[in-house]
């Protein structure tokens, strides 16, 4: 055993896959720089030094790139696709929504797309275009697996099923949570590293971890968002109030039991998201809880989100646009509240 | 060109498959006209050599991408036209079970990649493929078919600019028809020849008349080979013209008809069955290959229209391997 | 008064704001060739003739072109943009999702960006990379207003409400309403014409149309869903069933107000959509519902909507994947039946 | 150079901008590493005679488009540095009122658009403003400034193209300082000169030396008066080199020591200083320049430090107009 952060436990998976299955490579801007960073986070570093051939630097031409995946992905290969941040899939939305994700569809199942994508996502202190979240946009898209780990352990085994999925999979990965160091260490970091079993594992996905039993309420959250959430869910402890807190570690597919087996426990749920409210993963999670469970709801559904604008640099700004954890004390309390 | 090293069975290959082609399209715009067969089209009548020429230079394992119009290829690349003519319908033994239908038409088996409808979409794609046969190790080689209009998209020119850097097996084929859609290609770019743009990627760029089949045959035949053995990229211009509209009903009136006129004179099957007769070959023998093409495609359109539906429950399948 | 299809109805707001003010102008592939279409859809036919210089026909260069309009505007030009599919909005989403969208966020308030884009939707026979609905991708991206006309009426006010807004607008056009003519109508188009005014009207943003009052169930549905749902409502009227159909008009603003009456007095509510399920414009619109009017409901509210698959081609499938008639009849009747 | 035509007074302007760039950014990299200052920061050191030869032809009117690494741009169009180090604090003096922070900053009633970080976004908006100058009949031109990795995009093709078609007053303004992020631009394309991309559109491409802001200002000046008199888009690409990190606390390890070493001597402050003295200007008054600049930024630090923050609920405005 031995305790990685995000980063590292990566960059082991990643490794550890390119040594079990020579179709295996990575593609993506500065991934693989002799006296660079290893990508924007630090996850691919010195693995060039291993992989000389198969850690592909591209230029700054993401639709070319992710293209270029898809096209090797289609001849047996396994690309592990590197975006620097969230935000550039935009670059890119063609390859991935017109073509990745319909690929297959359109050919009548003839042929198999696995590629996994790579993206970092979190607010954090660099304005509207390297700050998004980016769930919303890819979880309305059919033909795309989305897994979004917020520790170390779930990031190793769920990028390593990832690679061996034979579908496109979208993995989010959280900037405030990687742990990258050195020079790359990013202010506002949570620790989310792991004890990582020296034993290969993989971690399947649909299944959502309860990282915290409660009886009173549940809350749903996944990244930075989760721990917050747990943050929120020991203060309300202390204050009597039981909190069950629900990370769903992929959102397609999406693990409705756990959620389902929470809520008719609790009747009350709160989803917590760091997307704007409008069309987030919590309308969805929000919408088949009132259509699925009505009648175990003891009180409204409540999701807490960023407001419905782009994210702002100050960090005054950021700090209000980001759901903190006394945002989930209040709500919880709120909803308890008018429900007992 | 080098015609007389060809075999009278070679040239006459060129010949059948060109004509399939044609008879195909023409078969298939009736029955869209006539409203038997659902969708929407973009056909290849006019363009035939090009994708005879350039097919008959790949070999089994090389692979291509097609397009919006992916009729003509699809053919060359030898597949089988009763499951293209199936797609068309919407059956469920069309090439892709009746999930692609005419702009998604493709067969991986045969070396041809779903149709990619996204103007300049392929583009990267079939880099990537043939990015995949030099990680390999492969001797083969992707071809990348597009329009004149998919040179003006953005992944043509990041596409270019990866299969130069990585020297990649990978002829880009740009067909020439003058038009995108319904735009003259003088008032999108102002190159005289497309293929000017490949120095900005420092690869090899040749326009050739893209309605002889044997000027395009040899052309492809020397990018392949040149590919093939290591030597990266090329951009082959292919100078034809699209004699049938756009898509759909299109009437393409903006067409000009003095331009439309001179290309009907052009077109690759009048002017190759003009070279076959100087070279000797028989009327007859021309004539019989025509009516053997349009048996078979009769077939093609008895075993489409025999041919079941889907379930509509095969909605939910053929999403995840 | 004349009857006007949709296609001749925008055609005709296009020509009057251009005629009005001229900063207006056109921009997209094949929009103004002479002999040619007048865009996909026949909206813009002719317009080149009384503007040769504002009916500009672009390259195909989508992202191009849509930074192009951006540029313009922020130098006071008001562009109208149009793109033959709406599924070719993917390859312009990085200058629409970070650029147009957010510039002005960026700016603190000091750029505006007067942008219209129209864009056709659709499940029309066209197979997977024709026939998106692309509202849920531009739902939860802030910055930008969403507008989805079913009738020729509202289809002119809202485009002349749009070309005057003073921020991103995206205009959501069906291809089955149209109603275009010619070489370019299209199979299975339902007739979405109207009397068009002499006089000139526009159409304010958040202002839904309640279609048919009821008072048992409220069913929401925009575009080719809205006709439906009035078909299933009259059939469902005769069987006793009283079905109030509202059409929002706009996404974004949305018109809650109209909503929350409706469910208010119905108690039961159904959204109808043509896009696949998971993460619909559906899911924000119940998962609101369920967070602000859960006394309200006496029945869990339902979404019928397309299934998380892109479009199919073979009609019979195709069939399948959009809601039908039928389907909404038959939902009704069960949400009436467990409820009542 | 034609550096006998210039006054001491206009030399000394370009002197004086390009050290308050060089010092802005010096007293916001040392803020940045001492933690004083949020977010993360791309610098423009060594660049600074693109940005001031450049911004120098420009009259009232025109607009620039820049990136990620938009200090230099802003300055030399004349931008208050208070209200950019109060945008890099995040307050609400800020030229963004604190929305933007270093990667958007931009003023439009100085012609600057807000910084648009995403690489090669920029290049089609500024296409945009050039077209609707035409459009307007307005006698301006936009510049577009851009990074050689930048060119790499699709937006550059695309953009390029349109201007060409167009034939639109904007200057593309590549500055090839030999690295994108950590990759060298060898790694990245092919052709020797970027600026021979320019001829896929048939439009002027020039290479020369960046770090020659005389030799910059007068190649931009033909630029601008040829896009202002109707004579067309033009891409000038300018040899510099990047002496800091690509961002934040990058210690730029893939700069090879010798390449970073010749940098440094060649690079734009230190060669102009030289040129300065050889035409008799006295080590006096660059000094007192570069001492009066210091006492501004130490102005605009002490501005932007005392100024408010935005309140946290102004994180709702500003989005539509
Ligand atoms: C990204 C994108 N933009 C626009 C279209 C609509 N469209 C389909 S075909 C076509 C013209 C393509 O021209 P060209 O590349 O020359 O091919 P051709 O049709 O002549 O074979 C256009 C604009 C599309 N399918 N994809
Ligand atoms: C679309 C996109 N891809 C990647 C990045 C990350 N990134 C920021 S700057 C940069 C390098 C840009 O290189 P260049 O254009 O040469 O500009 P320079 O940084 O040298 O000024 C990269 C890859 C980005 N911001 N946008
Ligand atoms: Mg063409
Ligand atoms: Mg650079």
């Amino acid at each position: 055993m031995a305790r990685l952060t995000i980063a590292e436990a990566l960059r082991e998976a990643i490794r550890e896959e390119m040594r079990r299955d020579e179709n295996v490579y990575c593609i993506g801007e500065d991934i693989g720089i002799p006296g660079g960073w290893g990508g924007a986070f630090t996850v691919t570093l010195g693995l060039e030094k291993e992989f000389p051939d198969r850690i592909i630097n591209t230029p700054i031409s993401e639709a070319g790139f992710f293209g270029v995946a898809l096209g090797s992905s289609l001849i047996g290969l396994r690309p592990i696709i590197d975006v620097q941040y969230g935000d550039f899939l935009f670059c890119a939305m063609d390859q991935i929504a017109n073509q990745i994700a319909k690929l297959r569809y359109m050919s009548g199942g003839k042929v198999k797309i696995p590629i996994v994508i790579r993206a970092p996502v979190g607010v954090t202190g660099r304005g509207a275009q390297h700050s998004q979240m980016m769930e919303p946009f890819f979880h309305c898209l059919p033909g795309i697996k989305i897994v979004v780990p917020a520790t170390a352990y779930d990031a190793k085994g769920l990028l390593k099923t990832a690679v061996r999925d034979d579908n496109p999979v979208l993995i989010f990965e959280h900037k405030l949570l990687y742990g990258a160091k050195g020079v790359r260490s990013e202010s506002g970091s949570i620790d989310a590293s792991s004890e990582i079993p020296e034993e290969e594992y993989t971690i399947p996905f649909g299944k959502a971890v309860v990282r915290k039993q409660g009886k009173d309420i549940t809350i749903i959250a996944t990244l930075l968002m989760m721990y917050r959430a747990y943050e929120a869910a020991q203060i309300l402890e202390e204050q009597g109030i039981s909190v069950e807190v629900i990370d769903p570690r992929s959102l397609v597919p999406f693990d409705w039991e756990t959620v389902k087996k929470s809520i008719a426990k609790t009747g009350r749920v709160v989803i917590v998201e760091e997307s704007p409210r409008r069309g987030g993963i919590g309308a969805e999670i929000a919408a088949t809880i009132a259509e699925e469970m009505l009648d175990f709801l003891i009180a409204p559904v409540r999701r807490i989100a960023a407001p419905d604008t782009p994210a702002p640099f100050s960090p005054v700004m950021e700090k209000f646009y980001v759901p903190s954890t006394e945002r989930i004390v209040q709500t919880v309390k709120e909803i308890i509240n008018i429900s007992s | 060109m080098k015609e007389n090293y060809y075999s009278t069975e070679q040239l006459l290959m060129f010949y059948r498959k060109m004509v399939l082609i044609r008879e195909f399209e023409e078969r298939v715009k009736f029955l869209f006209l006539e409203g038997t067969m659902p969708g929407t089209i973009h056909q290849y009548q006019g363009q035939e050599a090009c994708a005879v020429g350039v097919c008959s230079a790949l070999k089994k394992g090389d692979i291509i991408t097609t397009t919006h119009r992916p009729h003509g290829h699809c053919i060359a690349m030898g597949m089988d036209i009763k499951s293209m003519m199936a797609e068309l319908f919407g059956k469920v033994t069309g090439c892709c079970r009746g999930k692609g239908g005419s702009m998604h038409m493709g067969d991986i088996e045969k070396g041809v990649v779903p149709g990619i409808a996204i103007v300049g979409g392929g583009i990267p794609i079939a880099t990537g493929i043939g990015f995949g046969f030099k990680m390999k190790n492969m001797p083969n080689v992707a071809v990348c078919f597009m329009g004149d209009g998919a040179t003006n998209e953005g992944t043509f020119h990041e596409s270019l600019n990866m299969a130069s850097v990585w020297n990649l097996p990978v002829i880009y084929v740009v067909e020439n028809n003058l038009y995108g859609a319904s735009t003259h290609v003088s008032l999108v770019m102002k190159v005289e020849k497309i293929s000017e743009r490949a120095s900005a990627y420092r690869i090899p760029g040749i326009t050739i008349d893209g309605n002889d089949v044997i000027k395009v045959y040899e052309t492809a035949m020397e990018a392949v080979e040149k590919a093939r053995s290591g030597g990266g990229p090329t951009l082959i211009e292919l100078l034809t013209y699209r004699i049938t509209g756009h898509s759909r009903r299109d009437p393409a009136a903006y067409q000009p008809p003095e331009e439309k006129k001179k290309a009907l004179e052009n077109e690759p099957i009048k002017k190759f069955t003009s070279f076959l007769l100087s070279r000797g070959v028989s009327k007859e023998i021309i004539e019989s290959i025509r009516e053997e093409v349009k048996i078979e495609i009769e077939e093609a359109v008895k075993y489409a229209m025999e041919s079941e539906y889907p379930l509509p429950e095969d909605t939910l399948n053929d999403l995840f391997a």
